[in-house]
């Protein structure tokens, strides 16, 4: 049931203490920083977050990092220049790291939405990060089991949303969003501008509204 | 024995060893016309600006985007345009944007004429290690690498041969962990041009050093290009 | 006793077995206001007819549709646009068009609140079997009836009851071939409608007939609906 | 490499006898009637041919069929009041059926173009469709193993290329285009416009040029 909300607050009151929450962006294109601002703001602690990243400098992701409210992430690269309150809550032992190859968490996610139980994938194979997983050998090449990443909630940023939830995005801010809103129970997105329901061409819909549970508008 | 004399003498193409950008400038010519390419964070990026318009050359990068033009300059720079090193980019004519999962498909499913990376090893049969030291208080950080190792068609090292230790980068074995197994196709180093893959590892051509001098370099058996030994 | 006969009268609430249009619109009416909804080929369609504006129900359509609007006719007809049976619809504001495997995504990844379907048999279970006669002459044909089966939140059956031979179509264990595995939520039948789960068959409510006569049909221990009772 | 060819016949020259050819469309909304034609013409023989149906009445695939030039087909759904050429090789025996769910079908087809090795799926699970492959339980839900499927060719439509092989659709002709030009080693396809390169908005491209080998304009 798609509702528009009026306050970032709002659409993310249904994040509760121990939710998975995926978080769209890569680098800052895509990034729902005020969507992240309100999780701080919520309260909401022991969160698995799903990332591409694991926060940067001292806003957003990182932020939440620092203050403990994340109890495990999942992601590709966690490792940046800026990346400290991760870097410092990693060595102290106080969040865990599932390290995922960018591919692997993408294709996982995409599973999720998709009712893919799990998947084979070369990527991986051979690696420290299929150690543990199972194997097998398919048309010749190593393969590595995978399993989709389910989450309770996604923020996601587009750049439009129609009155039924269907959404644009712009450039490479597309990244994650998508497949991120296919694969959680809750989507919530912040957009730039809200349409009238017909003011988007149904050949160039990214995210059909079925995905979608609300939408607020940032300024 | 004086044909591999002359084979080993035939390669060496350049009386000194390359730079960094002799070296991007190599890789950008030795790329085919028409191919599709993604160039790996650093060093990978530099091939980028000796690529020529008549090449046709169209460049993918991870996060979404067929069709990148150069680095965004000034009043182009748009926060929403970026690399994969979140570096602000533009776009050419014939672009597309996708979604991350759709940008991977384009990497895992093998339409990827080639990626170049950087790397730490080559094994002697084309294994990769180019994603973590394996030091015990690193943090791991993986990205895409094993993706475009393991998905592309012809996977391109560009690296120095030896380590600041003088180490040869071109190994029996990767000590540092894996990013894929036996993808690297072809490295390209400061002093020679190999070829790897399951029946070894072959010298293209040498810069600044004999076939014997690399050999000495090197700890795994070397042949010459059978194609230069004519 | 008593408490049972009464709820077995209670909940007759109509004189006479329902027409296809009748259950039709009983189906559309049970549709919750909002819900994503897929509508089979053949009787289910006819859902379609009853559905209210207000009710704000959109219609997916598994060869790449969400928002689809009626049957289109006249100048309307668009030989690109249309629906799983190849007849051609119409488009209402706030549509979009995706590839087959998105598609289909929509249905596998459990974003469809209700799934409509014909059926040759339903189980005690909730087990479908509505694609295959299983004769050894038939050609089989599956279509994406599995993935509806299987993907929907809830998949509601409409069917008569009985076979011409007067057979029951809710069975203990189907004998035609299966579509799904305990995948039937709801029956809407000309003589009633049943709730199927792993708890077994409920009957909510019975068309022309009393709950007893209709367990004399129905060759499963039926139970009448708890909210009914009272 | 894209080129662009005057002919259907010249653009479907690459494939020989035996070659496995994947035809989009669903009814005949997106189907590559002319391309389906020059397959006709040009003689291969022992095709092994992935559609949703298996022809209908007495043109394109049902002629193919007709004149035992499809050695299998792999399909979700070939009866229809129409399919008499396919029935009548079906039941003489001349003619091999892999018959798939419709989903199944996609998503195999996707996996061929998305690189993975296989997946595990609920659809099938506990009927005669999965009788001989792998299951397995996962989170609860009986699930089947199901392998990508690959193509030598693929002959599709669009309704506009730009001129690096980017493609848009139209409506529900969209269909098995883009994950069939994904999942064949060599794709083609007949488009009603040709437009320069440019003339497509990136945000709006379907099939990106990538996946493009040939493309014929038909009037």
């Amino acid at each position: 049931m798609l509702t528009f909300v009026d306050s970032v607050n709002e659409a993310v009151s249904g994040i509760k203490d121990g939710s998975t929450v995926m978080i769209g962006g890569f680098g800052n294109a895509g990034q729902p920083f005020e969507l992240i601002d309100a999780l701080m703001a919520c309260g909401a602690k022991d969160l698995t977050v799903v990332n591409n990243n694991a926060g940067q400098g001292d806003q957003g992701l990182a932020l939440l990092i620092k203050e403990g409210r994340v109890k495990k992430m999942i992601c590709s690269f966690p490792r940046q220049s800026d990346s400290w309150h991760f870097d410092a809550k990693f060595h102290a032992g106080e969040i865990e790291l599932e390290l995922v190859p960018q591919g692997n968490l993408a294709e996982r996610i995409r599973a999720a939405g998709a009712g893919i139980g799990g998947f084979f994938t070369p990527t991986g194979y051979g690696t420290m990060l299929a150690e543990g997983k199972e194997t097998r050998i398919i048309d010749g090449r190593g393969q590595v089991f995978e399993m989709p990443i389910h989450a309770d909630v996604a923020l996601i940023k587009a750049l439009k949303a129609d009155g039924v939830g269907n959404l644009v995005y712009r450039k490479t801010a597309r990244n994650f969003g998508p497949i991120m809103a296919a694969a959680a129970k809750h989507t919530v997105v912040q957009v730039s501008e809200i349409v009238p329901t017909g003011g988007l061409d149904p050949e160039n819909i990214v995210t059909p509204g079925i995905y979608v549970n609300s939408i607020v508008k940032v300024a | 024995m004086s044909a591999q004399t002359n084979s080993q003498a035939s390669i060496q193409t350049s009386d000194k060893p390359l730079g960094r950008e002799q070296l991007a400038e190599l890789v950008a010519r030795d790329i085919a016309p028409g191919s599709f390419v993604n160039l790996g964070i650093g060093q990978p990026t530099l091939v980028s600006n000796y690529l020529k318009p008549e090449q046709n050359i169209t460049l993918h990068t991870e996060n979404g985007m067929l069709g990148m033009g150069p680095e965004a300059e000034g009043d182009d720079i748009d926060g929403d345009l970026i690399n994969a090193g979140k570096i602000p980019v533009t776009e050419l004519p014939g672009a597309s944007y996708f979604h991350h999962a759709d940008s991977f498909a384009i990497m895992r499913g093998g339409h990827l004429d080639i990626c170049v990376l950087g790397a730490f090893q080559v094994s002697a049969t084309g294994d990769l290690a180019n994603w973590h030291t394996g030091a015990p208080d690193a943090i791991p950080a993986v990205g895409g690498a094993m993706d475009l190792a393991t998905g592309a068609k012809d996977v391109f090292v560009m690296m120095t041969l030896l380590t600041r230790d003088g180490a040869s980068k071109i190994v029996e074995a990767c000590t540092y962990p894996l990013t894929g197994v036996g993808c690297v196709t072809r490295v390209y180093t400061d002093k020679a041009v190999f070829l790897t893959g399951p029946d070894g590892v072959t010298v293209r051509e040498t810069f600044g050093c004999t076939f014997e001098e690399l050999q000495e370099l090197v700890p795994v058996p070397l042949k010459a290009a059978a194609a230069v030994v004519g």
